[in-house]
């Protein structure tokens, strides 16, 4: 932080100070908008009881889903780990912790992370086991549970352009919860497609700007393929 | 007794038959399953807006083979298009516009459904736990909730008088299309609108496990075509 | 709504339906992003006793400053209503009601009135008399105020551009609270500089979905010239 | 006795002490008076990214006579630029930006400011009541929230002991600056850190109403050039 521009790095130099045991978001829907390069140098640098906030879990030989099969990861929060075989089983053996967020919580609970709300009302789950533990509060005969906010110690997102101050712009719907775990982290690390010059992107369409990125990972490559 | 159709017969007549519940101009917002198809029997000149939870408006057919990208994917991970118009935002304006009541219709597959319009589609304890995704937020907001569904499951009644299994949302359906009729959810519990032509109300009892009164007059099920 | 082409109107037409009494969000920030036609004809047509919610009431020789200036207002939901003199004297003379909200705090009721959402917690405020009448949640120590929703009969909005199926794009801070309304009423009146065919704006780049807005008015004219 | 310059002088010693609070790459959002006057005097290596609070980041120097729209405008609505590398945004993700500790400082002008940090700045009731604007949010999230201002208006202290104003924030305030000197609010009170060449500590005590310790050593106030 407190730089203007945002260093370019490896994936390997990104992620080098993320310790065992830190909490770290991930962004992506399935295949689409998962950081990639920045799981595979996890992967290789061994990070152990990771908390993984994540939408879902992919597959168990993809992205972060390697990341669970592979022991990585103590507690996943997602609203989904129906594609991941090995989720689903330690979860079921005891082995592995999952807190369900249903996906419009999950995406509220960032989102209030990041710019400072204190939680918010929702009507979603209400009358369902994800109303448990929680509290509810009754607004004009309407019933709402109380969302927490969720933060990180790093983010680590994808995009498909940044700019030298760290500007991001996303393409398709990979977009999804990358822009809401931009601001919900201590350390913001994008890898993308492509790093332009300062005002490239046209300012009425940076999709994150740049004071949320701390550091730009250049993949380089395509995408998954599926 | 079941209608004498296929299993993938009766999943077209549901189709077809959700299909005839969109107007021109509908946002819509459809699960895997028998709902994924709906699309194919909606005509031309009613033009409905597509809606995936991970942040499109406006998704058109699946990109052909060795085409597309997983920069564009529906909710269920497969490649396809936007059409022209369409639209890509963030997760939380996704449901936000999901829980905000700006989607028409979402149309969802289920294991259980009952008759006070619970639903319940996101987990079997100890079995099958896939976590909920976007449902509860779908079934929460849309305007209306349909669900289509085989009527049974190995014999069994999918719409029951109390779901069994933990909801995904309380007192929330609409409507539910099978291959033997259409109900409406009600104040006033569960009303059977249409008959298929094939289904007695016999049939229709022996199969349901919830209560239902039956629509004066009750009208034959819209779409569907019997042989001889 | 319902449609899937939006209907282009004259300011007049658009406005045709708004009877006296209503609620009506108005887009802006001071002279920026102000649907100006559009007030015009709400002055025109004289309609009375509005609920007018909109970060402020400018100046009152000045868009929506007028109608608090011609006495068509009953109530203002604002931020700030200093720049307009008017405002500031009725209110003091008990002629006006003002209910006075913290900026964000405003754009997160609104927000969640278009969104769903049964309320937000915020810690703006908390200590001051914007907490008043209201109820205090405490989590993990710190104390936030609950805010509810705010939505309206009618919005007003300006955009830049839109397209036929009624995507919006905003150009410079004259977006503010305009895409946020767009979502919160029950019917939706974009004014426009510029009208383009459907797809003429790049998906990844609409600002606000186009099944959000009712109605088209083209102004074809300049801004406000400050 | 006050420091023998003009209103003018002093506005511009307390802009220039303030422009040496920022590092290169911070994010500020400045408000209307003398905290708008403070990026005339940050050095041109120091890049300081302005926020302005109707959805802009990078914002530059006032738009030229006759050039510039109304599309683009700072928070007290003068016709302004945007830098390369800046960006607009809704209201609702500036305040975001706000609430969620992204802007690192703000600067903010003030009626009254006391020693446990309460700032009072957007009513006198029954005379002013302009409203709090993004006044509240700012104070409450932002990283660091100084203070600049005249030490007195009108002869009396703008720094008392207890604000008897409407507050904006409750304990919000990092540094006061003022043309005698710079307080630190801290968990143990007020702590005076420079003091201005041109002033004594009986000055200082004399027109300021709140209680203040001294730090040791006390440091002259930085950038302050006095006459002969």
């Amino acid at each position: 932080m407190g730089r203007y521009f945002k260093p370019v790095m490896s994936p390997d130099e990104a992620v080098r100070d993320i310790p065992d045991g830190a909490t770290i978001m991930v962004g992506g829907f399935n295949v689409g908008g998962v950081p990639y390069s920045l799981i595979e140098a996890l992967i290789r640098k061994g990070v152990k009881d990771i908390t993984l906030i994540a939408n879902d879990t992919l597959y168990e030989n993809i992205g972060h889903g390697k990341l669970v099969a592979n022991g990585q990861v103590k507690k996943v929060i997602a609203s989904h780990i129906g594609l991941n075989k090995i989720t689903q089983k330690l979860y079921n053996e005891g082995k592995l912790e999952v807190e369900f967020v249903p996906q419009g919580t999950f995406a509220e609970r960032i989102r209030a992370g990041g710019f400072g709300l204190g939680g918010i009302l929702t009507p979603t789950g209400v009358g369902t086991m994800a109303e448990e533990g929680k509290q509810l509060i009754e607004i004009n005969g309407r019933k709402y549970i109380l969302e927490l906010p969720l933060r990180a110690d790093f983010a680590l997102i994808r995009a498909r352009k940044a700019d030298r101050v760290g500007n991001l712009w996303y393409w398709g719907n990979a977009r999804n919860f990358n822009p809401l775990m931009a601001a919900a982290a201590d350390v913001v690390i994008a890898e993308v497609d492509v790093v332009l010059g300062v005002g490239d992107i046209n300012p009425n369409d940076v999709h994150t700007p740049g004071i949320l990125v701390d550091r730009i990972v250049v993949d380089g490559g395509e995408y998954y393929v599926a | 007794m079941l209608p004498n159709i296929s299993v993938d017969e009766a999943k077209v007549r549901i189709a077809k038959r959700v299909a005839m519940e969109f107007k021109d101009g509908d946002v819509a917002n459809l699960g895997i399953g028998i709902p994924s198809m709906v699309m194919d029997y909606v005509p031309k000149n009613v033009r409905v807006i597509l809606e995936t939870e991970n942040g499109m408006l406006g998704m058109g057919p699946m990109a052909k083979e060795g085409e597309g990208t997983s920069d564009i994917i529906g909710a269920g991970g497969v490649r396809v298009t936007v059409l022209r118009g369409g639209s890509f935002f963030s997760s939380d304006v996704s449901f936000g516009l999901i829980r905000g009541g700006h989607i028409d219709i979402t149309v969802l597959g289920t294991l259980q459904v009952d008759q006070e319009g619970n639903i319940a589609n996101w987990m079997i304890p100890g079995k099958l736990i896939p976590g909920m995704g976007g449902a509860m937020d779908l079934v929460t907001g849309a305007k209306k909730v349909f669900v289509a569904t085989l009527h049974t499951v190995k014999g069994r009644p999918k719409i029951v008088k109390r779901c069994s299994l933990p909801l995904t949302g309380k007192g929330v359906v609409n409507k539910i299309f099978t291959e033997m009729g259409v109900f409406e959810v009600t104040s006033e519990g569960l009303v059977l609108l249409e008959i298929a032509p094939d289904t007695t109300l016999d049939d229709l009892r022996e199969h349901t496990d919830a209560e239902f009164v039956v629509k004066e007059p009750l009208e034959t099920m819209k779409g569907v075509e019997v042989d001889g």
